[in-house]
């Protein structure tokens, strides 16, 4: 036990674990309806973290060995489960990232939650969601690691489902459990097999090459398959991708922190995370590659027609995550992950900043926004334009670098197409970003005629609360430097720095595509005499199957209704109800029956009865005496 | 096997404090409520002190048989009152220990015909911690018995929803299944060759495979009704559903249990090639019955059938983990009998409290609980999470620890097992969703949340599953201690 | 002729008046059983005993031959005929008989017959090795006081016990109050 | 001592006296009757009792007391004196008959007790025949409807032919070996039964015993009689002839050694057939009494199974599990004679809401319930459960199969009883009132269910002491 | 030739079968006591010859006879007894009549 004081860093790993979980105890079992204690509890237990992220990243940032923490969690005769701490740069970075959102997140809901009767669980949950997330970023082993993987879709299944009474939301939050879950099965499912083959599972051992040669490989295709299933799951990519916009239906900072920032970027991380492992797979690396790119096209091409400002964001980050698939599939695990790091910070921003409009104004649709004046509030709508510069792809800010490292990776995949696939998905991303972009800034009817209709509902929103702004500066700084901590994050993560040779064909095609997307949607919607209807509903066709989402909702719901309830669940039931459950009661009465039948043996007439006894008599006698 | 005779009875004591409990309360007056309640609890409270006692007290290093009570009982048939504890039942006392506690607690509002209520429970608990602790299967197989047969009475009064019907079919479906076991045990006394029917002695015979062949068919099957093997689970859900809530909790929590013991330990243990042989058809029934229960469970309207079917096919998971006969699937069964055992209780705990106060169970009718008694639907919410197999509750570490042995011994059958945790999901949530969320029914808006007294029990149970769910080895290495012999044994 | 000649020897008339025993004791029998008239059937069971009667004496033993006279003859049959006298009249016309009935009760004795005649044909009887010849009457009852005499007693009380429940059982009034 | 020797019976023969003075009486008290006739039978207990390790033989060996005989002599008596324990309300039996209702009962008591003592085939059979005569006349004795002349006349009837049957075997027997008794009989059995004439002496002679057992296929009379006699009769029937016929058979068949194969297979099916007709028509049941009787079939059945194994253990499960059969048989019906408090037949769902009428009874009526049921911790599991062992040693496989599958298929028809009592409601009709005595019955009987149940190594060990003098 | 035990039992048996079919067949209660009657005394037969042709010695054969002609004569009582009594209450000695108890 003393190591576990006397080595630091252990005692903040073990703090990241601890504290958090302590938290939810506390506050679900002592301080649920007290909010301020809460708070405090839930503040202290998630700064304690942040701080020890950022000095580990410190303390760690010329680290060239991992750090490796073991111990036994589960000795089972075959399967040994460690729990410990994993420290190399890929969890380094994560850790940060996700204490720092967190907190932020935090911080925020101070005020955008207050006075919600739920806040005490809220905070809960969060810490929960927490401790999963950190449980993920260090893990030392694989199925540790899935264990916080699948506390971080129940603390989503609980955030999302938050606001329970509304059919919406908990309908939300049980499709992402269930649909994440089903990822998460085939995730499993490679684990297991992995178990069996290879045994120890943790991350340093998986990832050594070692293993990549001493495995065959239809095995390692299998395995990496399998897991690229989990994280189908939680990185939502195509076709497990649609529980991810519905999942707005939970508070805003919630969108922001899980659904933007952190969770669903566990799938990229993941792969990142066991990334020798994954590459040593081509096909599981074509087949991510593909998925991504569907990915990033159809949730582009969605975002382009909605009108929900959280569902644009929703779909946006569904297409990021589509690109940092991209870029890991296409070999560059820096490009990928470079893309996470910087997503995190630019979509937390945009959900924020969008979370301080629906607050406000009390809608989530953006040309309402517009029309009441969503860009009198200065900061969050400086804030939402850099951050979608960012998304964009536009120099100078994060987003324009860790794109333009993805688009360098496919570039250099033999295959062209993805690369322009991977260019399309840029003009689009713009497009779509800029569409509300302009729509806010721009507003077309910006007197709002309701406004004489009732009584302003938000009077008392006297501008931002500093609890809610505070954290979009600080966003909004993070965005604008980390693009150029590119060269500091490639030592850092590959431990030397890429020779970048300046492709500026490729550079001068990404920009273009950022910009026309940007110009075509001024045209649409920004400038004076824009229209403002996209120029997609000129395909009307089109236009239709994208607001239907492609139609994957609906193929889901009817997969969910045709098979599980329709098929297997009405045919087993029906199957127990009579098959089953049918023969033990015939059985029962056929008993019964025989019975009855019998009894009618015992007639009242004794000479039958007689009669009977005689010939068994008689039987039994014949039959001894055949025998000799 | 390495034995340890205990220095002092605590296993008879353990047995024998219910039984002076019911013995009590048979003398008290019908209308002295309070007192018979607080002497079924402290009956029940000793029995738990001593089940916690020799669950923190087995010693894993030395191992075997621990704290053996052996008396001759009748002698010229081989039989001995020969009780034990190792590491397979060591969790399981503990647990019948946790669920008759929060089992009386959970029945204190009870009014109806109290004395014989408890008299009857406590007979049952007897029966319950007799099985688990007995090394003979004469006794075994006594006790059995007397677990099974007060559940008809206790049904019969206290029940609800063709309470009549479900009463009959789960006591007659079991002593079908008794009728199964019957002729295995006598089987195996009779050509073991030495008049005895003390387990560990006959675990030295090697009986002829056909003996083994049948007698394990036969056990398997007896034991199975019980454990609610597919397709003999149909019990299961109308017992369940029309019990009242301890019945239930007993019910599902341990009784079930009691067969996959019985296979484990009667059928398993002194039948190897038997087990070789039939394991296969093991693996497809558990393997069945995890993918049905979860299918079916789906389509139902109420809450406990819900219930009943998730435990058909958790039950499966503890059958798929006994047919791998691999270190890690058994131990993980047994973890998962002891995990399954809380979840249940805890399960029919939260809905009792419902059930209780608004006399209906049809999902349909139900709708923001959450809203009503946070508590008390909290409690459910976590027992449907750990149903759905989430990690930090101890049965997600017995469901990994089966599926994995599973899929390693048989991958198809495994692998569909395994895939079918998604309906599982779907599934707890579906029921969670619809009763707990949404809108809350404007009838039952003025019921009170439960208070902390009343949420006692539901907070013990969750404790337990948390406890174990993040120390895990607490009670894996104890179970592993048993296992592994065991394994080495088949 | 020769059969003529044997049926006349000494043999020959023991024979047939053995025969003749078998004739009376298997015609009443069948009397017994066959008449309609419920007086032709315990006349019957008389001539039918008589032949048993009959055959005792072939057997050897006078004694029982005598006692089963008096017995049955003298006892039983008309206890019976005191019965058919204290109930059913006579002059009544009987319902007509089933021939179903008739039939079962032919086949069910004619299986049992069978039965027991495969078991006499499969048999060969063997007679004790040592035989006493000491047929005289002394001897019986010698022997009822000795090795029989609990039983002897116990006849008795099983005698005593029919009476007395053929009193309780038979006397006026019962169940009528 | 020689007098001990024939103790029980010299004095049930004295008690036969003492009631039939008390017939003689011109004036009729009821309660005289029955308090002589208990008290006479309780000595009888304890002389019985005092006899019970009594050793020897009489009447130059026709009459053989030893262990096995003598426990159940202690069995019969306890048998007696607990049926006129519920005989204080002889409703349905004239008043100027009791005395001769307890003669009768007496005097086949008597009967009984030498059958389970007699070693000599004519012994047997006039035992027997004093015992059935006894039942023959208690049987109608019945006041009130026709149903007791017409089971009367059914039981006398099928006694009989059962008895010819008896006696044409007796007549084989005797004809195969040239001697009556017993001992030499059986000596000569193995290579007797190696011939058609031994098994077909054996099987009819068996009848007798089967008859008076209900085994089928001569269960014919006991439905019948059942219902129609009155309870108190009904209950020894039901219990103390059983008993008995259980020694008799069991003293046949143990005294000989090796029986052939075709012989027990015979056995074998009337012990399955028994216990599968029985069980089964006593589900449709609506009389309790009829349902008992069925049950009795079935239970006779497994009482076969118990000795057909021709084996020690066999011979002990069996007698265990006859003397069980009489406790908890007697335990239903002394509720039914509690119930029915006017004598009447007693309808099953008459027992509506007993568990508040009366809760003792109705726990005694659970438990002889469950007992014969086999259901622990009770007298009926261990006898059911030592029965099946003992033919499981003896590799009666699927016999062992079918009867436990039974014992499953009773449990449904208890059931049903319990429920009855249990859960019907009957909280119009009025409370039952029970004696002293019956009380003390009642709590003594539920001790001896569990307490045999639970601890039933004393009397196994007897048992097997006395099987072992049989097998001598 | 005729006079050996087989002739005996061969009777005997005939008179058992005539005595079963008998009581088989009869309706009136007093024919088939007639018939029991038979049946007994056809066992009479059995021991009888035997006792003539294979008993070690002579006087049991005639013990058994006579005890059964006892048993038989109380038998008789019992029976009529019974008769004149189901007369009395039913007005008839038919056995078919006699038939509430059933099932």
């Amino acid at each position: 036990m003393s190591a576990w004081f006397s080595d630091l860093t252990l005692l903040g790993c073990f703090l990241c674990m601890v504290l958090p979980i302590a938290s939810f105890g506390l506050i679900m079992i002592f301080t649920r309806n007290n909010h301020k204690l809460s708070l405090a509890i839930s503040l202290l237990c998630s700064t304690i973290p942040l701080m020890i992220a950022w000095s580990l990243l410190y303390r760690y940032w010329d680290i060239a060995e991992p750090i490796v923490y073991n111990y036994d969690w589960i000795l089972s005769d075959f399967i040994k489960i460690p729990f410990g701490f994993l420290l190399d740069p890929t969890s380094l970075l994560m850790l940060t990232i996700v204490a720092t959102i967190s907190w932020l997140v935090q911080i925020y809901s101070i005020g955008y939650m207050e006075g919600d009767p739920g806040f005490g669980n809220y905070y809960a949950f969060l810490s929960l969601f927490a401790l999963s997330m950190l449980g993920v970023s260090i893990s030392s082993g694989l199925l540790q690691l899935y264990i916080c993987w699948e506390l971080v879709g129940v603390s989503s299944y609980l955030l999302i489902g938050f606001w329970y009474e509304k059919f919406s939301a908990s309908e939300a939050g049980k499709k992402a459990f269930v649909v994440t879950r089903f990822g998460d099965v085939g995730f499993f499912m490679g684990l297991a097999i992995l178990t069996i083959f290879y045994g120890n599972l943790e991350i340093a051992n998986i990832n050594s090459a070692a293993v990549a040669q001493s495995m065959p490989p239809w095995l390692i295709s299998t395995g990496a398959l399998l897991i690229f299933c989990g994280v189908m799951g939680k990185s939502a990519q195509f076709p497990l991708h649609v529980w991810l916009p519905d999942a707005m239906e939970g508070p805003t900072p919630v969108s922001a922190l899980l659904h933007s920032a952190t969770m669903v970027a566990a799938g990229v991380f993941l792969i990142a995370r066991i990334y020798p492992f994954f590459s040593a797979s081509p096909e599981a690396m074509a087949v991510a590659l593909a998925l991504g790119t569907i990915t990033l096209l159809l949730s582009s091409t969605i975002g382009m027609v909605a009108t929900d400002i959280k569902q644009v964001w929703a779909y946006s980050t569904v297409s990021q995550l589509g690109f940092m698939i991209m870029g890991l599939a296409a070999g560059s695990y820096f490009a990928g992950y470079f893309h996470l790091t910087t997503h995190a910070g630019f979509k937390a921003l945009l959900f924020l900043c969008s979370g301080v409009f629906i607050h406000h104004f009390g809608t989530n649709d953006f040309f309402v926004m517009a029309a009441k004046g969503g860009r009198k509030l200065i900061i969050p709508m400086v804030t939402i334009t850099i951050a979608a510069l960012a998304l964009s792809g536009i120099f100078p800010f994060s987003g324009f670098f860790s794109k333009e490292a993805i688009l360098g990776a496919l570039y250099h995949h033999p295959n062209k197409i993805w690369f322009l696939m991977g260019l399309f998905g840029a003009f689009l991303t713009a497009y779509y970003t800029f569409r509300v972009i302009f729509v806010m800034l721009f507003p077309k009817n910006s007197a709002p005629e309701e406004k004489h209709g009732h009584d302003e509902p938000h009077e008392e929103h006297h501008g931002v609360p500093w609890v809610m702004s505070i954290p979009l500066l600080i966003l909004a700084t993070f965005t604008i430097i980390l693009g150029f901590c590119q060269g500091y994050l490639e030592r850092f993560l590959l431990g030397h720095t890429l020779h970048h040779e300046h492709n500026y064909l490729l550079l001068v095609s990404a920009v273009i595509a950022a910009l026309s997307g940007i110009g075509l949607a001024w045209l649409d919607w920004g400038s004076k005499k824009a229209k403002c209807v996209g120029f997609i509903s000129y395909v009307p066709a089109l236009e239709n199957f994208f607001k239907e989402k492609w139609y994957m909702d609906h193929f889901w719901r009817w997969f969910l209704n045709a098979f599980i309830y329709g098929t297997f669940s009405r045919l087993f039931t029906y199957n127990d109800r009579r098959v089953v459950d049918g023969g033990v009661d015939t059985v029962a009465f056929s008993t019964i029956g025989s019975g009855r039948l019998l009894s009618f043996l015992q007639t009242a007439l004794l000479q039958l009865n007689l009669l009977f006894m005689v010939v068994v008599v008689a039987g039994v006698g014949l039959y001894l005496l055949m025998g000799r | 096997m390495v034995e340890h005779v205990a220095d002092f009875p605590y296993l008879t004591c353990m047995l024998l404090a219910p039984v002076v409990g019911l013995t009590i309360i048979l003398f008290l007056k019908e209308e002295w409520h309070f007192l018979i309640r607080v002497v079924s609890l402290s009956a029940a409270a000793i029995a738990l002190g001593l089940s916690i006692y020799t669950f923190v007290n087995y010693d894993t290093a030395l191992g075997g048989l621990q704290f053996v009570e052996k008396y001759e009982w009748v002698k010229s048939f081989g039989i001995y009152y020969y009780v034990g504890v190792d590491g397979i039942n060591a969790p399981l006392l503990l647990l019948t220990g946790i669920v008759i506690f929060t089992g009386v607690l959970t029945m204190w509002e009870l009014e109806n015909r109290v004395k014989e209520y408890f008299a009857f429970m406590l007979a049952l608990v007897t029966g319950v911690f007799g099985v688990f602790m007995s090394m003979d299967m004469f006794v075994f197989f006594l006790f059995y018995e007397i677990a099974v047969v007060p559940m008809y009475i206790l049904i019969l009064i206290w029940g609800s929803t063709r309470k009549i019907y479900a009463a009959m079919k789960l006591t007659l479906y079991l002593m079908a299944g008794s009728g199964l076991i019957i002729p295995g045990i006598l089987l195996l006394y009779a050509t073991s060759g030495i008049n005895t029917f003390d387990m560990i002695q006959l675990h030295g015979v090697h009986f002829a495979p056909w003996v083994q062949k049948t007698a394990f068919v036969l056990l398997y099957f007896g034991f199975g009704v019980l454990a609610a093997v597919w397709p003999f689970h149909t019990w299961s859900p109308v017992g369940h559903v029309a019990a009242p809530t301890a019945v239930s909790m007993l019910h599902a929590g341990v009784l079930m249990k009691l067969g996959a013991y019985g296979i484990l330990r009667v059928a398993m243990f002194l039948c190897p090639d038997g087990f070789q042989y039939w394991a296969q058809l093991m693996a497809l029934l558990a393997a069945v019955g995890i993918v049905y229960g979860v299918f079916v469970g789906l389509a139902q309207t109420d809450l406990k059938y819900v219930i009943g079917y998730s435990s058909v096919s958790h039950m499966g998971i503890v059958g798929l983990g006994l047919a791998t006969g691999t270190v890690d699937g058994i131990n993980g069964s047994v973890f998962q009998m002891f995990a399954h055992g809380v979840m249940t209780a805890l399960f029919f705990s939260a809905v009792g409290y419902i059930y209780d106060r608004t006399h209906t169970r049809m999902i349909y009718e139900l709708g923001g609980f959450s809203k009503i008694m946070p508590v008390a639907s909290g409690y459910f919410i976590i027992a449907a999470l750990c149903g759905a197999g989430v990690p930090g509750f101890a049965s997600f570490w017995a469901e990994l620890l089966v599926f994995i042995s599973a899929v390693k011994v048989f991958p198809v059958r495994g692998l569909i097992a395994l895939a079918s945790i998604v309906i599982g999901a779907l599934f707890a949530l579906r029921v969670v969703q619809k009763t707990f969320y949404n809108e809350p029914n404007p009838k039952f808006i003025h019921f009170k949340d439960v208070s902390p007294f009343l949420g006692l029990p539901r907070a013990i149970l969750v404790a337990t599953m948390v406890l174990f769910g993040i120390f895990p080895r607490l009670m894996l290495d104890l179970i592993k201690s048993a296992v592994v012999p065991f394994v080495n044994g088949l | 002729m020769k059969f003529m000649m044997d049926l006349f020897s000494a043999e020959g008339m023991a024979t047939l008046s053995f025969l003749g025993v078998v004739g009376l004791t298997f015609i009443g029998a069948l009397i017994a059983v066959g008449a309609r008239n419920i007086f032709h059937n315990v006349l019957g069971l008389a001539l039918a005993l008589f032949g048993v009667a009959g055959l005792f004496v072939y057997l050897n033993s006078p004694f029982v031959a005598m006692m089963e006279i008096l017995i049955y003859v003298g006892a039983i049959c008309i206890a019976i005929c005191f019965a058919i006298m204290l109930s059913e009249p006579l002059y009544l016309p009987k319902p007509p008989r089933k021939p179903i009935k008739l039939l079962g009760a032919g086949l069910a004795s004619g299986l049992i017959f069978a039965m027991l005649g495969l078991l006499m044909k499969k048999t060969t009887w063997v007679a004790a090795t040592e035989r006493s010849t000491d047929w005289s009457i002394t001897t019986v009852g010698h022997f009822l006081l000795t090795k029989y005499a609990l039983i002897f007693e116990v006849i008795s009380l099983v005698l005593l016990v029919a009476m007395l429940g053929a009193i309780v059982t038979a006397r006026d009034g019962r169940g009528e109050t | 001592m020689k007098v001990l020797l024939f103790g029980p019976e010299l004095y049930f023969l004295g008690m036969a006296l003492v009631l039939f003075i008390l017939s003689l009486r011109r004036q009729v008290n009821i309660r005289i009757d029955h308090q002589v006739a208990l008290g006479v039978a309780a000595g009888g207990v304890v002389v019985a009792s005092a006899c019970l390790f009594q050793q020897g033989e009489l009447f130059f060996a026709a009459y053989r007391v030893d262990l096995f005989s003598q426990i159940f002599k202690v069995a019969l008596a306890l048998g007696l004196f607990l049926v006129l324990m519920i005989s204080h309300n002889l409703a349905h039996i004239e008043d100027r008959y009791h005395a001769e209702f307890y003669l009768f009962l007496t005097t086949c008591t008597l009967g009984l007790m030498m059958l389970v003592s007699a070693v000599e085939l004519l012994t047997i059979y006039v035992s027997l025949e004093l015992s059935s005569y006894s039942l023959y006349i208690l049987v109608p004795l019945r006041r009130g409807d026709d149903m007791d002349i017409e089971a009367g006349v059914k039981y006398l009837f099928i006694g009989a032919v059962s008895s010819c049957f008896m006696l044409f075997g007796l007549s084989y027997i005797f004809g195969a070996t040239h001697s009556t008794y017993v001992n030499e009989v059986m000596a000569q059995m193995p290579a007797l039964l190696q011939s058609p004439i031994g098994i077909m002496g054996l099987l009819l002679t068996l009848a007798g015993f089967f008859f008076k057992l209900s085994v089928f296929p001569f269960h014919f009379w006991a439905p019948d009689v059942y219902q129609g006699a009155a309870n108190q009769v009904t209950t020894f029937i039901a219990t103390v002839s059983k008993a008995a016929a259980v020694a008799v058979l069991l003293r046949l068949v143990a005294l000989g050694d090796v029986y052939g194969f075709g012989f027990t297979q015979a056995l074998w099916i009337l012990s399955i057939v028994s216990m599968t007709l029985g069980n089964l028509v006593a589900i449709v049941q609506k009389d309790f009494k009829r349902m008992l009787a069925y049950s009795s079939i079935a239970h006779a059945g497994y009482v076969l199974m118990g000795i057909l194994t021709l084996s020690e253990a066999g011979y002990t499960a069996a007698i265990y599990y006859a003397v069980a059969y009489l406790i908890m048989n007697f335990t239903c019906f002394m509720v039914i004679s509690e119930v029915a408090g006017d004598g009447r037949n007693l309808q099953i769902v008459e027992l509506a809401g007993l568990y508040h009428r009366n809760p003792l009874l109705g726990l005694a009526l659970m438990l002889g319930l469950f007992a014969l049921a086999g259901v622990p911790p009770s007298i009926g599991f261990t006898g059911k459960l030592l029965v099946f062992t003992s033919a499981m040693k003896e590799g009666y496989f699927w016999l062992v199969l079918v009867g436990a599958v039974n014992g499953t298929i009773s449990l449904y028809y208890y059931l049903k009883v319990v429920y009855a009592a249990y859960f019907l409601e009957g909280k119009e009709l009025p409370k039952i009132t029970t004696g002293l005595s019956t009380r003390a019955l009642s709590y003594a009987l539920i001790l001896i269910i569990i307490g045999f149940g639970v601890f039933p190594d004393r009397f196994i060990e007897l048992a097997r002491v006395a099987v072992k003098g049989v097998l001598l | 030739m005729i006079n050996n035990v087989e002739t005996y039992l061969y009777i005997a048996l005939f008179l058992f079968a005539i005595g079963l079919y008998g009581v088989l067949a009869r309706r009136s209660l007093i024919a088939v006591l007639i018939s029991v009657e038979l049946m007994l005394n056809a066992a009479m037969i059995n021991f009888m010859a035997f006792n003539r042709f294979l008993a070690p010695h002579p006087a049991v054969g005639q013990i058994y006879a006579l005890f059964i002609m006892a048993v038989a004569a109380a038998e008789a009582a019992i029976g009529l007894s019974i008769i004149v009594a189901i007369y009395r209450k039913m007005k008839s000695i038919n056995v078919e009549h006699a038939t509430e108890l059933r099932g």
